[in-house]
Order: structure tokens, then C-alpha cells, then sequence
């Protein structure tokens, strides 16, 4: 299985990120791909910019460890997550989490399966700059019950 | 010798980013160091006191209170995280 | 909810409907998307190509109808469905679904629902060309099973 | 008058992608229609013989058997669909 695991202060696009996964891969028939945006509003607070901080190192390893996770559950044939850090702006892509597979529904669980774990398990921290301020995004226990859901089924 | 560092608003709540620490006998594991922490009073017992939660990870992984401590470790303190 | 459904014989490229979905949408913090491929080798039988014929007229009426049945079930913000019709090549872009939505699991939801009923919905029929000669493409009872599964459950 | 489309396997075992019929009160549901196809024999009763399953559309719309037939209306046959 390829694997790309990518944490980077500057922008990415997402589609350059989606033309590498497949390309020269006949084998592959569904890619699903999710992408997490920041948004200009949060829980009713307007948001004017972000800043993501994460702990280098771990970072990688956290992501390294959920994509194996995901190929021993599911036979994938590329996975990419790409992950930004630092200042980003409403509309600016945070997150990247693309899988390519031969069948879609072991594309769709996978993809699922790694930004749930990514949420709860990767070491990175939102702070929102708001007209009232800035202040640190709290987890949210939403998260962590998606989580769990993968601990109570089989989806393999 | 080991090196503590600190993420995000538990960062800032302490000021300070790493500091490191002679390991003595009594700081077998997690539990004894968070505890140790705590007793510096101030920021550090509000911030270790349990109002809000901690994570902890030993040398890159998320770690337990149990957890036992080694000369040379990296420990981690920080908040829930909430990338992606 | 932005809608856009096409049915084309030209190639698409699935980067740039990405870009279309969430641009100037600054409420979007999820985009999820389904990419279908040709692939080289199907049922242990080497494709060298592929006819994808369809129904004009009812095939985008079936994919309008899929799509609002989505849109009932779950919040989403804009959707986007292309599927290629004519002459294909391995590796080419069969189908692109893209849900836009302000969380995940809406996202996630809607986009398989979306593919799951076009694949035994939609009237289109694969005719595959293998060094033996040429056949049409049975439908799979696994895709049938896939639609079901929406029925016994409730995911809103 | 209805018209009758054929789609994929279908129109090329029945050698035929579309027809004009005249609609004939004995037609008055798909099912009488089926079966007056199914009765010209040869590739029509193989086709309509209930070997291969086959869908049916009026109008753009999937339908059944007791779907009842309007003038003007367009009938269209075919196998299960295979896209995406």
C-alpha cells in the first residue's frame, strides 16, 4: 500500500494531492476522499482566522499509526493525509484524507475510520481568533463517540 | 535527566514550553511526576489539580498514569486534541 | 443546496469540480467524494476498454431524484455528480460524487447513500472489451445489498 | 401511439432500439404490453421469457407490471443498470 503522510505549514490543494493517488494505479476503481475546511463560523462566533499548533513528531506518528490501523482492516491500495499547521483563514483546507481501494465500501470505511481517529487521537490544537478575542477550541464529545463507534462493529 | 513539554492552552496557562528534570527515585511513573508538578502550587496545581483534563504522552505516545518513567524520556502534557 | 448533475462524453477532471463545490461557501467544513475509476482487470478478466451507455433524459432525472432524496435526509450544502458516458480507458474517471455539508457525518452519509442508489437506480449499463471479445457487465447482487442497507436503517 | 425503447443487452439481442405502436385497449398495462412483445417469438420470447430479469420505465420512471399505459406515453426496457 503507498502511503503519504504530510503536516505543513503552507496551503495545500487538494487536487494535486487527488491526482497522485491513482495515477498509475489501474487496480484502483474508487478513491473517497474527505476534506475537512476551516469554517467562518463556529458554535454561532464568527471566526476570523485560526491557528493550528501540534507537537512534531508525534504528530507524524499518531497519523502513521491510523493509516496502518485502517490497511490491516480494510485492503487499501493508497492512503494520503495531509494535515495543515500554523495560520489559516475561512475556507482554507485544514485536513486531507484520501483512500483508494478496488471496492468502494472498504474506501468509504477506511476514509471514515482514519479523520474519526484523527480527531481524537493526533496531537493538534485549534485556537480561534474571533471579534471577541481568541481563545482554544474545546474537544468535542461528538468526537469522541464517532470514535467508539469503530470499537462496537466489525466493518471488515 | 528527562524533558516535559507542554501544548496549546496548557502551554500557556504554565508559560513555559519544556523544562527539563533531573529524574529522581521517587518519580517512578506518570502519576508520581503529574503529581510533583502539582505541588508547585499556583498555575500548576489549577492546571494538574483535575478540573481540566490532561493528556500525557511518554516519548511521541499517548501514555497513562501508570506509566513507568525512564532517564532520557520525553514526556508530554496537553489537552484533548481537536485537529482535522 | 447548490445541485450540479452532468452526464458527459467528455473526460472530466475530477480536481477541478472539487474546487467548484466549496469556493465563496464559507459555511462548508466537510466535503466528502466518491471517485469511480475504469479499472484494467475486472472479475480476473483484463479490460482493455469500455462503452458506458445510458438512457438521456431518464439517467439524469434518476441522479436528480437520488440527490434530493439526500438533501431530505441529511443537511448538506451543495452536491455534485458526473458521470461519464462513451468510450473508456483504464484509469479514466467513470463517476465523481461530492457532497459538500458543515459536518462529517452528514457528509460521509449522504455521499455513499448517493453512489450506493445510483449504482441500482441510474440508468446506465457497462459493456466491457477484453482480449476474448466483448460483453455487457452483469449487475452485482453486492450493489443491491448496498441499497438495502439504507432501508433498514436511520441515519439522520 | 406509445413509443418502446430498448436499452444495452437488450436492444442488441432484439436487434432494435426503438419502436412505434399503436395503443390497442387489450394494452391497457405494462404487463399486457410485455406479453404481446414476448408473443412475436424468437429473440422476443427469449428476451421477454423471464430467463433474464428485465426493468421497465414509463416516462422516465421505473415501474411495475400493473403500471397502466396512456397514449403518448414512452415504454422503455432494460437490463439492471450497471453505472458508477
Amino acid at each position: 500500500m503507498r502511503r503519504s503522510i504530510r503536516i505543513q505549514a503552507e496551503a495545500f490543494d487538494p487536487l494535486e494531492v487527488a491526482g497522485d493517488l491513482h495515477r498509475d494505479n489501474p487496480g484502483v476503481g474508487a478513491v473517497v476522499s474527505f476534506l475537512g475546511l476551516m469554517r467562518d463560523l463556529n458554535q454561532g462566533r464568527r471566526v476570523l482566522s485560526m491557528t493550528l499548533e501540534h507537537y512534531p513528531g508525534m504528530a507524524e506518528k499518531a497519523l502513521r499509526r491510523i493509516v496502518e490501523e485502517a490497511a490491516e482492516r480494510w485492503p487499501l491500495q493508497a492512503v494520503s493525509v495531509v494535515h495543515r499547521v500554523g495560520e489559516l483563514r475561512p475556507q482554507d483546507p485544514i485536513v486531507l484524507v484520501m483512500v483508494a481501494s478496488s471496492h468502494r465500501g472498504d474506501a468509504f470505511r477506511a476514509c471514515e475510520f482514519i479523520i474519526d481517529f484523527l480527531k481524537t487521537r493526533a496531537p493538534f490544537w485549534k485556537k480561534e481568533q474571533t471579534e471577541q478575542g481568541e481563545h482554544w477550541v474545546e474537544a468535542r464529545s461528538n468526537d469522541l463517540a464517532s470514535e467508539l463507534r469503530w470499537r462496537a462493529r466489525d466493518d471488515r | 535527566m528527562i524533558k516535559i513539554r507542554y501544548f496549546a492552552r496548557l502551554r500557556e496557562h504554565l508559560g513555559t514550553a519544556d523544562e527539563q528534570m533531573a529524574l529522581t527515585p521517587e518519580i517512578r511513573d506518570l502519576a508520581a511526576l503529574t503529581e510533583q508538578l502539582r505541588r508547585r502550587g499556583g498555575v500548576w496545581s489549577e492546571a494538574f489539580g483535575g478540573e481540566q483534563s490532561v493528556m500525557m504522552a511518554v516519548n511521541e505516545e499517548v501514555a497513562d498514569a501508570a506509566q513507568p518513567l525512564r532517564d532520557g524520556d520525553e514526556v508530554a502534557y496537553f489537552p484533548p486534541v481537536t485537529g482535522g
